[in-house]
């Protein structure tokens, strides 16, 4: 009998405007000491399905329609809550995805930490304060975090994002579950602290025989990581089988889709740089911030960009790679003249761009334009897809008042947005769409240079295959140069003719595309290299024996 | 996709207002609140040609008599009809609550609007000068005001304005700090838009929302200033009344008369309960957080 | 923490030089000076009475002594009450005002958080309707209305608790209380309403669930901190308010307070117990404000540390 | 270390919250008794008194509340009966008068003493009226001593020889006043607080005689010579006065203690009665009395008070001038209406000045309400009709009776004369500054007696009177109220002149009488010996507390 049997689960979300099939008919089972990975895109379900196991949905527009949940035989949908709140925590754990805001910030770690300990739902298993504290400590030090005596209470703000994910591990093992949930624990962690983490779910699960439910929609982590594969869309499941069976001998369409929209390989387009005629010459840039947090002994600088000089090629597509907190966006916003540089010049087409002034500066902005990451925030609520394509277009009058309607139309073919669609808000859109609706605001003003600060990376990995041909294309048509800056290597090399790589505000080493991907000359490039998962089994975990 | 059918509806699309609304009408509290209050404002704008009996027409032989045929809501100790006193009180209440909620909103938000949007060292002046207006005890000017130079309606709808807009600014400011970090904001600084389009094209129509619910919570504690301001004498002179001061005298003869209190209490309490409720309703009718399930 | 509260007192000084310099001039344009009398006062006896006082010399040379006199802490004399110096007036009227204001602040606080958070705990059902109404209910009850209501119920019918008075007699500070308190009860409701309703819905809530805790200590133990937060940054005005505000409770429940002091100083044109009573509260204020903020700031680990706080 | 604290601070402050919140609950357990019975056992009577006292000096305080609180500290040489008002031997045993009633001599009692316990001698009397007459002490009650002779000269300045003022200490125990003219009504003046002796050494401890602001009258440092001293006196609680056994008649006193309550707010005083918290209270507001008439209480006094309300008309205003024009005016005030309807408290309507029984003098008036007749004053005026009658302002300060009393006579002009008249309500000291500069069209007024003699309130009109502000003058009027009246042979020749003056008043009618004012006191049946008289002054020597058996109170 599998540890967890769970069949014809089916959950619907009763919401104001009609009734929403979140999960339909959805059965898996997983042994202890077995992984069992859901993959799928967001809006499919996976979800949903493990919180319902742990009464974690909101009830109002939550019901379970049907379907039962057989924990070491106990049915997990209809025990009492009591009952299950003596489960949560101690048989069944959860990591979750984002550790900026999974702790608490108000309370040292030390104390959510030894809280399942201490306030244990069975009085029997209540530990007291000391001997919480005592197997807390052993535990932070299980999960990697160095010198856990001192940092016991220390708040969360204190610790970086991957130290806070080894937190939450500890969290969730404190109590020695038998199941652990993992919703997209690496997600939002940068590739080299991804494979550390991956790393260590590895090792705690086969030291503590615990069965782990992974739950991903990047088909390299799962591949490396999974033993069993169930692949979701729209709350339905469409394959299930082991790992291998699924990567290599799928049948199922959907799965096909998604291994093929991942982009792996060389850039395909011919790389169209002018050579000798630099569009953006960029020299000893330095943009610092005032640190406020250790303020107190005179002016500590984080150096987001220290000294930075590169040229961007007309017609050429750069990429600029690095890990959150590198300086990449601020270096892309100082280009712009968006973020006040400290020092340094950036000269567009001949002209100096710092010492204009902001008046000046206007017809110069019709000239570079930029694409953000977050396709809910860039775009203005309260504006239509008219208003928001139409504004730059009157503003820097390329058009007047009877061609504007033509044009904004004409813009939409180009980002492929049915016109129907005009007078529609923001908030009734996809995330694809609204980043097509960003796409064409940047594209309106006809400019030449193209920033695109991580375009993709908020998006699934089908509609990002999409977007990404879509720049392409529009590079092509509209004879673009562009910066496209990201954290994702693989989008990175198909999509760029030349790679730069950027470490804590420095540029490490800049090449061609597949010179640097053939051999890499610095250390940290091969880091960053190797850390990639690849959605190949055999291949992964080869990787991840030799890392 | 049935493509042709969908040329025909190109100019469709459901604006936030309008889905603000939709959402609006599915919620009955704040229907009853917006019905509530549109029939007062009615009653008050036609108050002159529908109230039964002159606001001034005494008649010492009656004296206070409870609810009769000839006088609904009875009469007060001149003898005066309550109901006619009640509505010209509700028209003056009314309009002191309007009239200097919207001084305090027009002055709030643009002053918000400006130190949360510039930043920096005007913004640190502007805040300065909410400060200093927070910390002079504004109570204490009003009844100088109203001492010094008499009381005439203007100055009191002027004074109590000034004592709300500081709220109004901080709440503005706050919202506009959060909204100038935005990505959107950033993209339209990129098209090279002035910071004054910026302010007006992107940052002040998205604060409306929690600014419209605040004015509906600043009317009911304008009239309750009013009423308090009544309660000292030197709110609304007679014969003119409002319903502070109906409520006031209504206080001093309780237990002879109650009549006297209790229908202008029930009126300015109504008006209250109306206007929390939709400010409730259109503050979850406005949350683009709602908008999205 | 320390460089916030002093520089923050520091800008308290130009304000306060504003709010003397506003009102000693307001004060002075009122007519009526405080000796006019109804009964009929010889000239030279007016003439005599303005040279004890010194309200003879040209304004300026006032203004300057008056403040002179302020920065050593004298208020001056009260021309209503003869004999009685400013300092002693508040002081005799500021322990009552003061108790009042901290009874008046604990019902608001108990009644208002428990409301918010009980309505917080399942939103939009009777739970939350319930205790909103009654919030409501009571930021439409004028004080002067509510007052005489309990009064009358529970003074005079009932005879529970006596009328009035202010610690002469067991149980005479409950209603006063109550009915200052219900006011700002009903804001702090719809405050914590939101403050909880907005942690609720945050990851590290569901984290806590997940810990299997149970959902009163979730509620009071990891909700309750960052929900209350906008609380904290309404109290200050509010307490500030509740010391300057309480005119009409003082009155209805016959409380020896600093309330009616003000409005009969400016009724009587006492010149200095006006802008003693000023500068008094607007020094109250300011010192709230700065509490209410650095409190704010404080419960908040993130940023008591940015403020260079000693952890 | 802040870690815990900051952890605990939550647990920390709701642990506080209910410690306060059990105390302010627990304090209000366990019914008391009020204070009415606890007060009848110990002899303490609980007064409500009005508002804070401004002063207890009683050469610089005026108001009522004041008046009440320094009768009990301090007593005259005179007192009054506590019925019917005639003299009755205060500290002064006897006193023989002159006969052409200018020279009194007045015989002090050997035991008089000071509260504490100093002998107390004619010598007081000298300084403490000479004390009073000082310029910079700026007392209003300064009047009061005019008719001495030579006082008024000396108060305004053209004489510094207080010795030629007529006062004189002829030895220890006996002082002789000398008069201007002869003066029926001054020992009625001697039982007034203005002219009450002050303890010398006490004032010059604290500083000189003419300061107005020195600390002799608080606690602990007042030192009087009645039957009660000075026990405490906390800013706006309570001032409490207990027996004084130095006081030369202290075996007759019956009472302990007396609590005064300055309470603000007559509804509130009102409330404080019915729950038992006072034995007495001044104010009885208006609507109030109604209910306690429907139940004939007991505890209700409604009767006379020295006092009138009345217009003021400004005779400089245009449309004033002409005396048609007042007198219509003054006849279509329908004051039955207005003392039944909207008063309630028995006011008297007043067609004349002073009021009825004023020392056995009764004021004759053609004065009564007839529309008709007022209209065809009005017309023969030049405003057939109201026509062409400019608008005219009733200024009142703000209070609840003025409104209600200007809002009736607007109402009665506009039905009558078919005038429009418009109110204004000016706060306190904008109103005094309006009258005094004479910047009003019709004015409220209201003069309350200092002593029961119709000089008292016909020497008002005078035509430099202090407090005329009408703007009238007849030398005639002046004439009788000057010269003839203090030099008639009798009693009753002197209320002849009088009442010819008044028919000459009412004639001109610069002023329009309304009602007589009436003193409404609420008090507690076990309050005995509490005896009404027109001045409303209580004998607190007299009254005593005695719990009625069976009576609910």
């Amino acid at each position: 009998m599998a540890l967890l049997e769970v069949n014809g689960l089916t959950i619907y979300f009763h919401t104001r405007n009609g009734l929403v099939k979140a999960v339909d008919d959805v059965s898996f089972a997983v042994d202890a000491g077995e992984t069992l990975a859901i993959v799928g895109e967001s809006g499919s379900g996976k979800s949903v399905t493990c919180y319902s196991l742990l009464d974690l949905l909101p009830k109002p527009p939550a019901v379970i329609e049907a379907g039962t949940a057989l924990f070491d035989g106990e049915d997990l949908l209809t025990c009492h809550p009591a009952r299950m709140r003596e489960i949560r925590g101690s048989d069944i754990a959860v990591i979750f995805q984002d550790p900026m805001t999974s702790l608490n910030p108000f309370i040292s770690i030390g104390e959510q930490l030894i809280e399942p300990l201490i306030y244990h739902q069975n009085k029997t298993q209540r530990k007291d304060r000391k001997t919480a504290r005592k197997m807390a400590i052993d535990l932070l030090d299980e999960v990697g975090i160095i010198n856990p005596e001192a940092r016991f209470d220390c708040y969360p703000h204190e610790f970086s994002g991957g130290m806070r994910q080894r937190v939450m591990i500890a969290m969730a093992l404190i109590n020695q579950p038998g199941l652990l949930i993992c919703d997209e624990p690496t997600t939002a962690l940068d590739v080299t602290i991804q494979a550390q983490i991956l790393e260590l779910i590895k090792k705690l699960q086969k030291t503590r025989d615990v069965a782990v439910i992974f739950i991903s929609h990047d088909l390299g982590v799962v591949a490396g990581i999974a033993d069993k594969v169930m692949v979701m869309c729209d709350g339905t499941v469409r394959e299930a089988g082991d790992t291998a069976q699924i990567f290599y001998h799928s049948e199922n369409d959907y799965t096909k889709k998604l291994l093929a929209a991942i982009p792996e390989g060389a850039k395909v387009q011919p790389n169209r740089a002018e050579k000798h005629k630099p569009l953006v010459e960029v020299s000893h840039l330095k943009t610092y911030f005032s640190d406020s947090s250790k303020a107190s002994d005179g002016k500590q600088f984080i150096k987001a960009v220290d000294d930075v000089s590169l040229n961007i090629q007309r017609g050429e597509i750069l990429g600029l790679v690095g890990e959150s907190g590198s300086g990449k966006s601020t270096l892309g916003r100082s280009i712009l003249q968006l973020a006040p540089t400290t020092s340094g010049t950036v000269i567009f087409d001949g002209t100096v761009l710092g010492d204009l002034s902001p008046k000046q500066l206007v017809p110069w902005r019709r000239r570079m334009q930029m694409i953000f990451q977050d396709p809910y925030a860039s775009l203005n609520p309260r504006m239509t897809v008219y208003e928001t394509l139409s504004e730059p277009l009157l503003y820097h009058g390329l058009a007047n008042s009877n061609t504007i309607d033509q044009q904004v139309r004409q813009l939409m073919d180009d980002v492929g947005l049915a016109h129907s669609q005009m007078r529609k808000y923001p908030h009734e859109f996809s995330g694809g769409q609204r980043q097509r609706i960003a796409i064409g605001r940047a594209i309106a003003t006809r400019p030449e240079l193209i920033i695109a600060d991580e375009p993709v990376s908020a998006l699934d990995v089908t509609i990002q295959a999409q977007i990404l041909d879509l720049i392409l294309a529009l590079v092509e048509r509209h004879n673009l140069t562009m910066l496209f800056i990201s954290h994702d290597l693989s989008v990175v090399r198909y999509i760029s003719d030349r790679v730069m790589v950027m470490n804590k505000g420095v540029i490490v080493e800049s090449a061609e595309t597949e010179t640097l991907w053939a051999n890499p000359q610095q250390e940290y490039t091969r880091q960053l290299l190797k850390a990639i998962p690849l959605a190949d089994p055999k291949q992964e975990r080869m990787r991840i024996g030799n890392i | 996709m049935v493509a042709d059918n969908l040329q025909q509806q190109e100019e469709c699309g459901t604006s936030l207002w309008q889905d603000a609304w939709v959402k609006l009408s599915k919620n009955y509290l704040a229907l009853f609140g917006l019905g509530i209050l549109c029939l007062l404002t009615v009653v008050s704008l036609l108050t002159p040609w529908i109230a039964p009996y002159g606001y001034e027409e005494q008649n010492l032989l009656l004296g206070a008599t409870g609810p009769s045929l000839d006088h609904w809501l009875g009469t007060d100790i001149f003898g005066r009809d309550m109901l006619t006193r009640i509505m010209y009180g509700g028209r003056v209440s009314l309009t002191v609550g309007f009239i200097a909620t919207a001084v305090a909103l027009l002055i709030g938000v643009l002053w918000g609007a400006i130190a949360g949007f510039v930043g920096g060292r005007t913004d640190a002046v502007m805040m300065r000068i909410v400060d200093i207006m927070y910390a002079l005890p504004f109570m204490i000017f009003i009844v100088l005001l109203m001492v010094v130079f008499g009381r005439n309606i203007l100055l009191l709808f002027l004074a109590i304005g000034a004592v709300e807009w500081l709220t109004m600014a901080r709440i503005v400011r706050s919202q506009v700090m959060a909204l100038r970090k935005q990505e959107f904001v950033e993209a339209a600084h990129s098209l090279g838009l002035s910071e004054w389009t910026i302010i007006r094209r992107h940052i002040i129509p998205n604060t409306l929302g929690p600014v419209i619910v605040y004015t509906t919570l600043t009317i009911p504690s304008v009239m309750l200033l009013e009423a308090f301001l009544s309660f000292l004498g030197l709110g609304i002179q007679p014969p003119q009344s409002s319903w502070g001061l109906l409520i006031n005298y209504g206080v001093e003869t309780m237990e002879e008369y109650p009549w006297l209190l209790i229908f202008p209490g029930i009126a300015l309490s109504l008006t209250l309960f109306a206007l929390n409720f939709l400010g409730d309703g259109l503050r979850d009718a406005l949350d683009p957080r709602t908008a999205k399930d | 923490m320390l460089r916030f509260a002093l520089n923050r007192l520091l800008q308290a000084i130009p304000v306060l030089l504003i709010v003397i310099s506003a009102t000693f001039l307001l004060v002075h344009s009122a007519p009526g000076g405080p000796f006019s009398a109804d009964k009929a006062v010889p000239p030279e006896v007016i003439k005599a009475l303005e040279a004890q006082y010194n309200l003879d010399q040209p304004l300026w040379q006032q203004y300057v002594s008056y403040l002179g006199d302020v920065l050593r802490g004298d208020f001056g004399p009260s021309f209503k009450y003869s004999g009685r110096t400013v300092n002693e007036l508040i002081a005799a009227g500021l322990p009552a005002t003061a108790e009042l204001a901290l009874y008046a602040m604990l019902v608001a606080l108990v009644i208002g958080i428990s409301a918010g958070v009980v309505a917080a705990m399942r939103p939009n059902s009777m739970q939350d309707y319930l205790p909103m109404s009654a919030a409501m209910l009571g930021i439409c009850m004028p004080s002067f209305l509510l007052g005489p209501l309990l009064v009358l119920v529970f003074g005079i019918h009932l005879e529970w608790l006596p009328v009035s008075g202010w610690g002469d007699i067991p149980g005479d500070k409950i209603m006063p209380s109550i009915t200052l308190g219900t006011g700002y009860a009903a804001y702090i409701a719809r405050l914590s309403r939101g403050g909880m309703l907005e942690v609720l819905s945050q990851d590290y809530i569901r984290t806590a669930r997940a810990k299997g805790l149970s959902e009163r200590s979730i509620i009071f133990k990891h909700a309750l901190r960052g929900g209350l937060i906008p609380v904290v940054a309404f109290l200050g005005p509010a307490f500030a308010g509740l010391l300057g505000g309480s005119f009409v409770v003082e009155t209805i429940f016959q409380i020896p307070g600093l309330g009616r002091f003000y409005v009969q100083a400016a009724f009587n044109r006492d010149y200095t117990m006006i802008l003693g009573m000023t500068i008094f509260f607007a020094t109250l204020i300011i010192f709230f404000n700065l509490l209410s903020d650095m409190l704010a700031i404080w419960l908040n680990p993130k940023l008591r540390q940015q403020a260079g706080g000693n952890n | 270390m802040t870690r815990q604290l900051t952890d605990s601070f939550f647990t920390l402050c709701s642990t506080i919250a209910i410690i306060l919140l059990s105390t302010l609950l627990i304090s209000g357990c366990g019914s008391s008794e009020n204070n009415v019975t606890v007060g009848n056992r110990t002899g303490t009577l609980h007064w409500g008194n009005g508002t804070e006292p401004q002063s207890l000096d009683p050469h610089i305080a005026t108001g009522v509340p004041e008046h009440k609180i320094i009768i009990a500290l301090m007593e005259g040489l005179v007192l009054k009966d506590s019925k019917t008002l005639e003299p009755r031997p205060g500290v002064a045993t006897s006193w023989d008068i002159s006969d052409d009633g200018r020279v009194y001599t007045f015989y002090l009692r050997k035991n008089a003493r000071w509260s504490n316990g100093d002998r107390h001698n004619a010598h007081d009397y000298v300084w403490s009226w000479w004390r009073a007459l000082q310029p910079a002490l700026g007392n209003l009650y300064a009047y009061m001593y005019f008719s001495i002779e030579n006082a008024k000269e000396y108060y305004e300045g053209t004489l510094s020889d207080f010795d030629q003022v007529g006062v004189k200490a002829l030895d220890d125990f006996t002082l002789q006043v000398r008069l201007k003219n002869p003066t029926p009504y001054f020992l009625q003046l001697l039982d007034h607080y203005s002219l009450y002796p002050v303890h010398r050494p006490t004032i010059e401890k604290f500083g000189d005689a003419d300061e107005r602001g020195t600390r002799w009258t608080y606690e602990g440092n007042l030192v009087g010579n009645g039957a009660f001293q000075l026990l405490e006196w906390k800013i706006n609680r309570r001032v409490v006065v207990e027996r004084n056994p130095h006081y030369w008649d202290a075996d007759n006193v019956r009472l302990n203690k007396i609590i005064f309550y300055p309470t603000e707010n007559a509804i509130t005083e009102e409330r404080m009665f019915r729950a038992g918290q006072l034995h007495y209270s001044g104010t009885v507001p208006a609507d109030k009395i109604a209910t306690y008439q429907s139940r004939n209480d007991p505890a209700l006094h409604i009767d006379p008070y020295l006092g009138t309300y009345f217009y003021r008309l400004n005779v400089r205003v245009p449309q004033l001038q002409d005396k048609r024009v007042r007198r219509a005016l003054g006849m279509t005030i329908d004051r039955e209406q207005i003392a039944q309807r909207i008063l309630k408290a028995g006011q008297i309507p007043a067609y004349a000045m002073t009021p009825p029984n004023t020392m056995g003098y009764y004021p004759e008036s053609d004065l009564e309400f007839n529309p008709e007749e007022a209209k065809k004053l009005l017309a023969e005026a030049g405003y057939a009709n109201g026509e062409g009658f400019p608008a005219t302002e009733i200024l009142y300060n703000t209070s609840e009776g003025h409104r209600k009393i200007a809002v009736a006579i607007q109402q009665m002009w506009k039905n009558h004369l078919n005038i429009d008249v418009k109110l204004l309500n000016q706060e306190w000291k904008v109103y005094l500054n309006s009258v005094n500069g004479r910047d009003y069209e019709i004015a409220r007024a209201g003069w309350i007696g200092d002593y029961v003699d119709p000089n008292n309130f016909l020497d008002m009109f005078l035509c430099n009177g202090g407090n005329n502000r009408t703007g009238w003058c007849n030398k005639e009027y002046d004439r009788l109220i000057l010269e003839e009246a203090p030099t008639a042979k009798s009693h009753s020749e002197r209320l002849a002149i009088f009442t010819a003056a008044e028919k000459m008043l009412l004639e001109d009618m610069p002023v329009i009488p309304i009602y007589i004012y009436t003193s409404n006191n609420l008090v507690n049946t076990s309050v005995k010996n509490f005896n009404d008289n027109i001045l409303n002054q209580p004998s607190f020597k007299e009254i005593y507390l005695e719990a009625d058996t069976g009576v609910e109170n």
